[in-house]
């Protein structure tokens, strides 16, 4: 099993969200999160006061699939969280040694 | 041409309607906003909608029939408290139902004539009916059936809220045997403790997990809230007299300062003697309720030392039974979610009761032709302490009959209509009852796109 | 020494101040809220600010030259509805225009004396002009640029809002035809139901995805704006006659029962026709909106009977417009973002004719001399379908008067500054616009450090 | 039987209690929101809990001894200023002090008698009263140790406020020599600014990080305490003629323009001078009440030309002065969080100063029996420039008197009490002062379940 | 060391960490998360109009044990976050090649 | 490549990403995080009711970065987001077998 992680734009989960479906990734699990990288942040000014905010707004797109499926699922994520400006965000795959599904107690493959 | 009758007062009028809208304000959004902050995150869309809901209710109800049974021609309906019990029903919305020279048949000759139109009358007395359901509506948020609200409000209206209306302000048995209840510390505050309590009770309580964990969502909702109820209660207190004139000016004025003593009174007692030894903001909250609340059947017969008096006992009484009596027997057990039975429902006695110790006969309500005619109260201080009996008898009333009412209502409406939730709703909340939430962008699906 | 003048009445002037303040908070803050919450976060502050800066320009315009073109002498520009078309251009910022006793030329005679002075007019006429803007920002929220925006308020209130309001209600040709628009079912919120949809085609649509995607940020915060709008409309109804009299109290209390049945009826209709057949609160909102403004043009003209009716039918024809009109043609096309066609232009236009069915004459605004001469409406449910006639004719001048203004001003504004912001500003919201969000600390640089 | 005396008149009456209640709404829940929204999450309860309890404790104060040191009887202190600079302390919570006339001694004859009850009097400038410290607080917020602040606030009141008013509006000597002070520029606002900075100097600033860190945390709060304001300070300038007539019309009117002005002219300066070139919420939200502040001393005494200009040029002076002045000298070093001293302190100085250039005679206060001995107040541009050195004076008098009273107790509070929080506290915020926060159900243990 | 991963209902969080800390695990770091998975997710209705939600909130807690511990962890988590209805959720490990307490410096097992 | 994750004190950020940025790490993605560990939590208390809140906020920074980058971006996270006092966090180190950038496709260090 891998884990395949992607930081992108928020307003790509959508399709992203369809785009594995459609392949047959029939889970993931997101939270928000604050990107910093090349992608240049914005000032927020506050009664006069300015205040240099270098984080972006980003998701974190994690979803668990089996080996055979990684290079799928990854070029499916670049295809559909491409907009080809700075700052569409990284897609990094890292090993997972087992997985569990809570409810029915299902390991490896079973359980995604 | 001329703008109105000679019998018209402007400034009256003015005031009646602009004291009437603080109060409309305290409930929309006041205690929309006030309890929709204070509830969990999950139960807030259901709690506004349950208040906005009820507001439109009442006032169906109450042009229709409901505020001649508070305020018309009584009812015959036997001896003893019974032949001035309720008024009859009978609707308001006709030309001269709307425009003529207020009047409440009962009170003619013991107050001075009105100088306002009827619809103003209509109108004020509407909102104060209005706020009670949304007072006790703290007790039964996050469980009650939306449909079951739906019934319950108007039947309760209709069977609980002109009773007491017309027991104490429409002439009824106990304003005959002079009981005092200057703007409703019984008719509304001890009303809605009372219906609050044993609603919750027949109902059930809230989900465990809710309960226990039932956190605020807003704190800066629940000053807006707040600070609404303060302000807006000058209205609310100030109204009463029917008249801008020095009794409505000295009640405003006692309502404050019993809110301040209040207020602070509960901050200190925090400070001293909870667990944590901290002054909290929703202490304070607490604090300024019960002030408000005690205040309320005294604001016009008590003198500004009085009005200091009330509000340091009523929130010594009402801490101390919030923070300990809620531990013990049914009222621990009953799940009285805001705890509406303490600041309503106890301060309001605490309060209808004092003012029979400190009703000030100084303090004039309406000028007698010489000054030993004046409208005024006399408590116990004063020389009067059967007063103090009065008091009580006219409390034991109104908690009994609303008592009664509520249980028959609820039990009633539970032939048609579940009082509760189903599990699933009991669960998720907002979203499975109304298809919406309270901050929804705060999802990761909204938010600003980049 | 005499603290105001002898032909000063004191009960009205008060009456007056605080019935505009009253439509006051309706504008700030409670449109910029009701606004601000009910519109995606990325666009809250923008909205926020649009509804502030739209408040001053217009009072800037109003004291300067406004007022007098809406309620000063006529300009004669012709024959027919020309000779009383609008009024001339003139100040009403120096001694006299400030303290001198209120004053209509085309009315006099035709209502009593004012018995307050001409600031109190001024200020309160003004209240209604700037909430006018208020409500059409909701059709353009999202995508209007903020240059555009300041242009745009004063040339509309300059070139269609003094028209709306000489017509009916500065003595011009709609008033003297016997037009009812009692507090602006037309005048503001016709005009601003045709004004945002005129707006919102012109200046086209959000971005894509924002408008697919706008759910609300904040419904507490729609809440408080709610509740600002029910109550204060207490004083936008109430303050309509001049005087704190019969008819004031009436137009109060009608008011409040065609919300309450209006709101009623679209939570029922919600619960029994909506796809997911469930009660929400936007749709108590939505339904309490409609019915306050279906009253408008009706509130001090029809009884209580009248009122409910007005609520009722106002309320199923808007959500039926809601919910199915705007699937289809042009409505689908036109991005309204909140809608405002349908709970401010046709709700207004349904009430605008519904008087001219329900006005009852005995329900009287001014007492004539003998009881024949009262100032009344006369519906055709009380004997004259004219009526019915003459409050079309005034709609279709109001709408395509207001269009065409609209229409045209955008697009010479358009000549010296682009009517939308730029595509990096529409994708960015508020960040971009302003350097501001509307709950900063939610990232993780704020909040609570530890 | 008659619901009021015969010298009483129910419009003025009615209008002295909602103008107060407009002044207490602008504080609870407006500054309380406002400033609630404007700090840091951390500090959102603490700021609310401090608005609260001020504004509770001010009324005590009040009533027992505070009224009648500001609108009561001289004391005689001495020669000079001495003679008329405090008046005698005592109750204000008899059922005389209640229920009589309105009564302030050293103005019989300058002024009109009164037409309400004294405890409308007490209650209107309470409101007043409590105010002031809440404006003050958003200097010290973020670090002021709540005990402190408890023992500050009326110890303030009694020797710093009570001064300002009888000086000004007591009959004292500022009021003997001419000065102008409609409502408020010095008594409140200026001493607001002045003893918001000397505290912010004797406590000391911020965490480092909270001080470089301060983002808002909710702007639309910000815009429900904004709205608040703006219409609440109807009442504000309107009340204080202490009856509705001409003059209270024309300072309503003329605050509104003022204001508009004032915000204009800031986003104008945003949108052209401002590093980013853009316009904001908060600064149209700074315009609006560097506008309302500037005109109260104002507000009665110039015609709509003054006020405009009055608008204008307060809301240049006070954005040089935020955003250049602020970045140097001790205006720099000292942490007045929010900005106080500029848009109430220099913003009520601007004013007052602007007062003695533009009064215009014929805005007339009172009528006098002949039109020669009206009311009213004369500036520079009227003849009369030695208007601008009594203007001068009294600010100066205020702004000694106050930084000297603050400094003093602070110093002598700090010897019982730390003014200071602990460094936990500090850095925790209200989590560890009061075992709250603003929004709970935001951590990950709240929220809905599932 | 392994980290352990868990994506769970919200309300399980108080059981999960008591059950937790029994075993003698001393520490884990939560995030709020929306799950996508075969649990149906909901409406939203504004207005009117509707928005599909299918994304059901969850919290993502990640504990790094000893590989001695994982076992039992996943063991734990599993037994006390189970409801047994649809979208209770998984639990996965990966490996985790070293861990610092920042505090002190420490390494490996005795970081945790 | 290795992911480098590190829970911190909130108010540390800035100070970790300058020190991070210094020593040449471009890009990082943080998640607001809730910890449990040795640090006590705190109680809140609503109208008197007590609630145990045993987590504290916490940030959760996550960088993906070149093998020998490893040890000193650990070190400099340790370094930067030290305050000597508990609940400073932990960092820890897990094996990434590939990573993408999204706009460009880009694979490995150069992804980064
Ligand atoms: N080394 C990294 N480790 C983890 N996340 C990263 C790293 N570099 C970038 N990111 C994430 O990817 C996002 C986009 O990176 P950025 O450099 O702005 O643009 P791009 O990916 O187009 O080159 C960042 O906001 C951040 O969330
Ligand atoms: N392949 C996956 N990778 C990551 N997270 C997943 C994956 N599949 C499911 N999840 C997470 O587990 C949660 C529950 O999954 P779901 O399929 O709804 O129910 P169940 O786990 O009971 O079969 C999802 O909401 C999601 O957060
Ligand atoms: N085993 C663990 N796995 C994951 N995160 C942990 C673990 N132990 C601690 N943490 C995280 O580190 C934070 C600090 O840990 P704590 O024990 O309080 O202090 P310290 O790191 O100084 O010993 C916790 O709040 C939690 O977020």
């Amino acid at each position: 099993m891998k884990s395949v992680v992607a930081v992108v734009k928020p307003f790509k989960l959508e399709d992203i969200k369809n785009a594995l479906q459609d392949i047959g990734v029939m889970g993931m699990t997101v939270t928000e999160a604050q990107g910093f990288g090349r992608q240049r942040g914005h000032t927020e000014v506050y009664r006069g006061a300015e205040y240099e905010v270098d984080f972006m707004p980003k998701i974190r797109v994690e979803t668990i699939v089996d080996d055979s499926m990684v290079e799928r699922v990854v070029d499916t994520i670049l295809e559909s969280a491409r907009t080809g400006k700075i700052g569409d965000g990284k897609v990094w795959v890292s090993p997972v040694e087992e997985i569990t599904r809570v409810r029915t107690g299902e390991r490896g493959p079973d359980a995604v | 041409m001329t703008p109105y009758p000679h019998w018209l007062s402007p400034g009256d009028t003015a005031w009646q309607l602009l004291a009437a809208t603080l109060v409309g304000l305290m409930s929309l959004p006041g205690i929309a906003v006030l309890y929709g902050g204070i509830v969990q995150r999950k139960w807030s869309v259901n709690t506004m909608l349950m208040a906005f809901t009820a507001f439109a209710l009442v006032l169906i109800v109450w042009v229709l029939w409901g505020f001649n049974m508070g305020f018309g021609s009584p009812m015959h309906l036997g001896p003893g408290i019974l032949s001035s019990f309720v008024g009859m029903p009978a609707a308001a919305t006709g030309h001269v139902a709307e425009q003529a020279r207020a009047h409440i048949p009962l009170l003619n000759g013991v107050m001075p004539k009105f100088r306002e139109p009827q619809s103003s009358l209509v109108y004020f007395q509407f909102v104060f009916a209005a706020i009670t359901p949304l007072l006790f509506l703290g007790s039964v948020i996050g469980r009650m059936n939306f449909k079951a609200w739906l019934l319950f409000v108007p039947l309760w209206i209709t069977f609980a809220y002109t009773v007491n209306a017309f027991l104490l302000w429409g002439g009824g048995f106990w304003a005959q045997h002079g009981a005092l209840d200057y703007s409703g510390g019984y008719v509304i505050h001890l009303a809605a403790g009372t219906t609050g309590f044993v609603s919750a009770a027949v109902i059930g309580p809230r989900l465990a997990r809710d309960r226990k964990h039932s956190v605020p969502n807003n704190l800066l909702l629940i000053s807006v809230g707040a600070g609404l109820l303060w302000l807006g209660w000058n209205g609310f207190n100030g109204g009463d007299p029917y008249f801008a004139g020095a009794d409505a000016s000295t009640a405003v004025l006692n309502t404050n300062i019993a809110t301040a003593a209040a207020l602070l009174v509960w901050v200190i007692m925090d400070m001293a003697f909870s667990g944590q030894k901290k002054p909290t903001f929703l202490g304070a909250v607490n604090g300024m309720i019960v002030g408000l609340v005690a205040i309320t059947p005294a604001a016009g017969y008590v003198n500004g030392v009085g009005a200091i008096a009330t509000g340091l006992i009523a929130s010594i009484i009402v801490w101390l039974a919030w923070n300990k009596l809620s531990k013990v027997w049914i009222f621990k057990k009953v799940d009285d979610a805001l705890g509406v039975v303490y600041t309503h429902g106890i301060a309001g006695l605490a309060g209808g009761l004092l003012v029979g110790i400190f009703a000030d006969p100084h303090i004039i309500e309406y000028l007698g032709a010489k000054s030993s005619g004046n409208v005024a109260g006399t408590g116990l201080l004063y020389g009067h302490p059967g007063q103090l009996a009065i008091q009580a008898g006219a409390a034991l009333t109104i908690i009994v009959w609303d008592a009664l009412v509520t249980f028959i209502l609820l039990k009633v409406i539970s032939i048609f209509v579940p009082l509760r939730m189903s599990t699933e709703e009991l669960e998720q909340g907002d979203l499975a009852v109304h298809d919406e939430e309270v901050y929804p962008t705060e999802s990761v699906l909204g938010g600003r796109l980049q």
